[in-house]
């Protein structure tokens, strides 16, 4: 199910090249967009404006300015440790990747059991975020590193349990197979549109939605970073490119969700109502995912500017009171909504 | 209800603080060595420095329960720290001839040694202020206020180290502002205050006076000039 | 003894040897973490030594000094006017606040009393610092908890009450405008009505800060029963301003003990929650700001026509005498004790600030907590470093 | 009408601010964006603020009114201002009369790395010498740059605005700058 017929190495190339290229551009966007765009003008401001037009190309100054910066590492660091961890974080976006479809056929990796997968690769970055504030020696990094650890499993729970629902419905784990059923699914009959599970699943898009806020540690889950407490939490001894690293991760990181959400429940690269060749799908579709994506990011963000963060307390006690007993409620429910219909 | 009402409603007494001076020096007895009122304004107390405690007690127990401030006054008139190089003092000089080394007779409540405490309570219910002062021995040191008022702890350490007051029964009378390694009271009147001595008064400039022996000369040539013009004119 | 019980002896101290390891072991030991001098949430350079179990604080101590500027001390060099200069850079955010109780008190020993006209300038200008100072805060405790938003509309709205500040005393933080016996200059023609239209906005401003932070629930969750501190606890910490009457205590100098503002002439009232805790400072604080939007209106309606300068004689000198004086603030309780001695400067100031006081209570009030209520508490608390350090 | 969640208040209130200022045209010209109109943040290099007419920014010395008093020097919180001049004789005012006795300024020097802006020197001067102007454009790269001398404070008299009218009620006479 290639995308074309060439050898299995030039295939390999083309799509880790692509995969390389994708994740600076995304967190491009979401940045230029939302970070400085969105939150400029919810505040009243006109954001960053000098660099390209519009300020398009700050994003590329900043980076080359944290590339020029002094790589430094606390004289106490684990320096191995110190060094792995950002890696650690960005191998989790980017193996995310690997699995989104963005047209029939475009897709690095049609795994059948994409779900599953997305589930694993997405909560190894915990694994980066404990290490990083291990080994920063900074008891700010530490508790950050520890706040994140127990944060993120947490919530992992609700996240897969949120999309157990949608497979349930789909019948498949296959990403590709849950557009497809969304595409040719029909609610109640009524099959004009499809079935976009945000309409059959809107309790689990929600809670998918709050556990990814959480997973992404977005406000008003942000306690590992925790600016005004915690001084940005786990990547507090970061500069320079290492930071850029965990900063691409993050907004990469968040893209990548906002395309999960994106194809568990808006459809993913299927234009709702319209039937298109798969050929010119496999065209159009980035550009249907784009825009279902820019719009859940924009959710994701603008929740972030607004809200205030919860305590770390209150944040477990929403995860394993409220969220857990709903989505689990909300798989017996598709279960019996699956058998009886 | 304000405290400073126009000249012709002031009553010539303020009953209400009055009536407080006499019920505090009844409470207090001989813990009160003087006192000083100004009608509508403030009373003030001086107690004796070892029943300092006793004294708060016994304004807290009158319905002074809110803990305004702690300090202390120091009463030296030493020539360091004041602005000695500036015009300002060459005025006061002349007024007082002597050297007055100590000058607590002016405070309000009066005074006997060169350090005074001073501790300001407010009475929520009757919304007024009491000021108590007492007068340091040599001995320097004064019971706590932690146990009356806990916000008296702060207030007593800045005391302790801007003048060297000890506070007996304070644990912790370390600096609060500071470094550890401080030496010296700032507060204390002989203490310098470098700023103003490391860098002279530009203020002390006078204009220079033109020469006597050239005064005469210079002033003919203005005049011819201004003759001179007059009469082109 | 034998060489059994020896045997036993050395059992039992190797058995309490193990406990003693697996309690070592289990025991996770405290952990000291300075939370300054340079943090965020200290806005300045405030440091709080904590002893942390696990997130849970065990002692909070704040250690202060590193702004400390020695005002008291500067003062007694000063003649009366430069002192001015000197104490509106207090509380910077509410400075020209800082002026009006020196200034009462050294009218007070002089016998002096400034015109009806100055009265109320002055306290529109009072209100209006009050104004610029409690709304960053209004904005600021967002930004304490997490959200971001707030604060910019904090600085964006505080802003157009600066530039009136500006447009009358020429200086947006350090008026530098009050003088003994008056104030340095009338106000400007127009600006009673630009200042009208900017207490509109920040009324909506209010609104929106209730939108978006006191009806939020995770804003609630947030400060809704963190750091109580009981009425009798903040009467003997002397705590003043909004986090005494945030404590159910109904006191407020401007209306208890007003030194002879134009308060007594206009219609308000005095806000107070009974809750103690952080919501219930920050929403007395979202009331006075309120209340003082509506109190500059209702002085801008009806400031009198007169001079602006009472007679005081160029060089000025303060007969010999005591006064305190103290003004309710935008932190609380600011006050001065002058100690004049008849000369042109003061013999000694003391100056009683708000935030010294209240930042006081911290060690009782921060035992238990955990780290982001340190931030909600100190937040609440509202403290500026300048009226703490002096 | 039934409470709205907080929370969702709270979305809204970010959402019209940024619609705000976005979209701040009214009529049917609403959907133009047009944030540059919208934003309240000045781009200070391309654009300016205006701070008002009162503001302190750099204090302008009027030289010839200046008679070397030593008034504001002496009045002077920081310290900041120095002052040197020397007497000379003047012309009489008018015919008959005798030659004066006046000062001269040799030297007028405000060190604005240590003026706490208070204005204090500027409200002692007797002779309308002394003026605020709202100017703020004066950074130096080098500290000892921001003392100026009596030439650079005389440049800036030109910037000094006129004195404003005062509000009904005031009995305050309107000051002339002199030119």
């Amino acid at each position: 199910m290639s995308l074309l017929a060439l050898p299995y190495w030039q295939e390999t190339a083309i799509k880790l090249g692509l995969a390389l290229a994708v994740i600076p551009a995304t967190s491009l966007i979401l940045v230029y967009l939302f970070l400085f765009k969105m939150m400029a003008f919810m505040q009243s401001r006109l954001g960053p404006n000098d660099t390209g037009p519009y300020g398009s190309l700050q994003l590329i100054a900043e980076a080359i300015k944290f590339l020029q910066k002094e790589d430094i590492h606390p004289a106490q660091a684990d320096r191995r440790v110190f060094r792995m961890a950002p890696i650690v974080v960005l191998a989790s976006t980017f193996l995310l990747y690997v699995v989104l479809p963005v047209g029939p056929d475009a897709v690095v990796q049609n795994l059948d059991t994409g779900v599953f997968y997305a589930m694993a690769v997405s909560s190894l970055s915990v694994l980066g975020i404990l290490m990083a504030g291990w080994a920063s020696a900074n008891k700010y990094a530490l508790l950050g590193g520890l706040r994140a650890a127990g944060q993120l499993i947490a919530y992992e729970l609700p996240l897969i349990l949120a999309v157990m629902g949608v497979v349930v419905q789909a019948e498949t784990l296959n990403l590709q197979g849950i557009v497809e059923a969304q595409a040719t699914g029909e609610i109640f009959g009524f099959g004009a549109i499809g079935n976009p599970f945000i309409l059959t699943q809107f309790l689990a898009f929600l809670i998918f939605m709050i556990a990814a806020q959480a997973e992404l540690t977005q406000t008003p889950f942000d306690m590992p970073v925790a600016e005004t407490e915690l001084v940005g939490g786990f990547h507090i001894e970061y500069t320079g490119f290492r930071f850029l690293l965990f900063f691409m991760a993050e907004f990469g990181t968040a893209f990548a969700f906002s395309a999960l959400a994106s194809v568990m429940f808006l459809g993913g690269w299927w234009i709702p109502g319209f039937d298109v060749d798969d050929k010119l799908l496999n065209i159009l579709g980035p550009g249907v995912m784009l825009a279902k994506i820019l719009l859940i990011a924009f959710f994701i963000f603008w929740v972030r500017f607004t809200y205030p963060r919860l305590r770390e307390d209150q944040l477990q006690k929403f995860a394993w009171k409220v969220l857990i007993p709903l989505a689990l409620a909300n798989i017996v429910l598709t279960g019996i909504f699956k058998v009886v219909f | 209800m304000g405290d400073q009402p126009t000249p012709e409603e002031i009553p010539p007494s303020d009953e209400e603080r009055e009536g407080l001076l006499a019920r505090l020096s009844e409470s207090l007895g001989e813990i009160l060595v003087d006192s000083h009122l100004r009608p509508h304004e403030d009373l003030w107390l001086r107690v004796r420095a070892q029943n300092w405690q006793d004294a708060a007690r016994a304004a807290k127990a009158a319905g002074f329960a809110y803990f305004g401030f702690l300090s202390a006054i120091d009463w030296h008139i030493a020539p360091e720290g004041r602005y000695e190089d500036t015009e300002f003092d060459a005025g006061l000089d002349e007024e007082d001839d002597e050297p007055v080394e100590l000058d607590a007779s002016t405070g309000y409540a009066g005074g006997d040694t060169r350090f005074q405490l001073l501790m300001q309570l407010y009475s929520l219910d009757r919304q007024l202020g009491l000021l108590i002062k007492a007068d340091l021995g040599e001995d320097m040191t004064v019971d706590t206020l932690r146990d009356v008022f806990p916000g008296a702890d702060w207030h007593e350490r800045e005391t302790h180290e801007m003048f060297g007051i000890t506070f007996h029964g304070h644990p912790t009378l370390h600096p609060l502002y500071l470094p550890t390694d401080f030496e010296g009271h700032p507060l204390r009147k002989d203490f310098p205050l470098l700023a103003r001595q490391v860098k002279p008064w530009p203020g002390v400039v006078d204009i220079e006076e033109i020469p006597e022996h050239l005064e005469a000369q210079l002033e003919a040539e203005v005049m011819a000039a201004f003759e001179a013009e007059e009469g082109g004119a | 003894m034998t060489a059994t019980s020896d045997r036993e002896q050395m059992a039992y101290v190797a058995a309490q040897a193990a406990d003693a390891r697996v309690n070592v072991e289990l025991d996770t030991g405290d952990m000291t973490l300075n939370i300054g001098p340079q943090h965020p949430a200290t806005h300045g350079t405030l440091r709080i030594a904590c002893r942390l179990d696990g997130e849970q604080i065990i002692v909070a101590e704040p250690i202060m000094g590193y702004m400390h500027r020695g005002y008291e001390k500067l003062c007694e060099v000063r003649t009366y006017p430069q002192c001015t200069t000197l104490i509106n850079r207090i509380d910077w955010l509410g400075s020209f606040a800082n002026e009006v109780p020196f200034i009462l008190a050294a009218e007070r020993l002089m016998e002096v009393e400034a015109p009806p006209r100055a009265q109320w300038i002055r306290t529109i200008l009072f209100e209006l610092s009050r104004i610029a100072n409690l709304s960053l805060f209004l904005g600021d405790m967002g930004v304490q908890i997490g959200a971001l938003t707030p604060v910019f509309f904090a600085f964006r709205d505080r802003e157009r009450v600066l530039n009136q500040i500006e447009e009358v005393t020429g200086g947006r933080f350090h008026p530098n405008f009050d003088r003994i016996g008056g104030l340095k200059d009338d106000i400007p023609k127009g600006w009673v009505d630009e200042t009208r239209s900017v207490m509109v906005k920040m009324r909506t401003f209010c609104d929106e800060m209730e939108d978006l932070l006191v009806g939020n629930e995770i804003f609630q969750a947030r400060c809704r029963g963190v750091g109580v501190i009981p009425a009798d606890v903040a009467l003997g910490h002397g705590l003043s301003g909004a986090n005494l009457r945030a404590s159910g205590v109904d006191w407020d100098l401007r209306r208890d003990a007003n030194p002879g503002l134009a308060w007594d002439q206009i219609d308000w009232r005095v806000w107070t929650h009974p809750d103690g805790d952080s919501f219930a400072r920050y929403w007395v604080r979202l009331q006075e700001t309120r209340e003082a939007t509506r109190i500059v209106d209702q002085l801008l309606d009806g400031i009198p026509s007169g001079p602006i300068m009472a007679k005081v004689p160029r060089i000025i000198k303060v007969p010999a005498g005591e006064a305190y004086i103290s003004t309710e603030n935008p932190l609380g309780e600011m006050g001065y004790y002058i100690v004049s001695k008849g000369d042109l400067g003061p013999f000694r100031v003391k100056i009683r600030t708000p935030s010294f006081n209240n930042i006081s209570v911290v060690p009782w009030v921060m035992k238990g907590v955990y780290v982001p209520d340190v931030i909600t508490i100190l937040g609440s608390l509202y403290f500026i470093l300048g009226d703490i350090d002096r | 009408m039934p409470q709205l969640p907080g929370l969702i208040k709270g979305l809204g209130v970010t959402l019209r601010t940024a619609g705000r200022t976005l979209f701040p045209k009214r009529g049917w010209k609403t959907l133009i964006p047009a944030p540059q109109k919208g934003a309240v943040t000045v781009q200070y290099p391309h654009e300016k603020e205006a701070p008002p007419d009162r503001a302190r920014g750099v204090i302008a010395l009027h030289e010839e009114n200046c008679t070397a008093c030593m008034l504001c020097s002496r009045s002077c919180p920081d310290w900041c201002i120095y002052i040197e001049g020397h007497k000379v004789k003047a012309p009489p005012r008018r015919a008959g009369g005798k030659a004066r006795t006046v000062n001269m300024v040799d030297r007028f020097d405000i060190d604005y790395a240590l003026c706490m802006y208070c204005g204090i020197c500027v409200d002692v001067c007797p002779f309308d010498a002394l003026f605020w102007t709202p100017e703020y454009e004066y950074s130096e790269p080098r500290i000892a740059d921001l003392l100026h001398d009596k030439d650079r404070l005389g440049e800036w008299m030109d910037t000094v605005p006129d004195f404003l009218e005062y509000e009904t009620g005031s009995e305050q006479k309107v000051r002339k700058v002199p030119r």
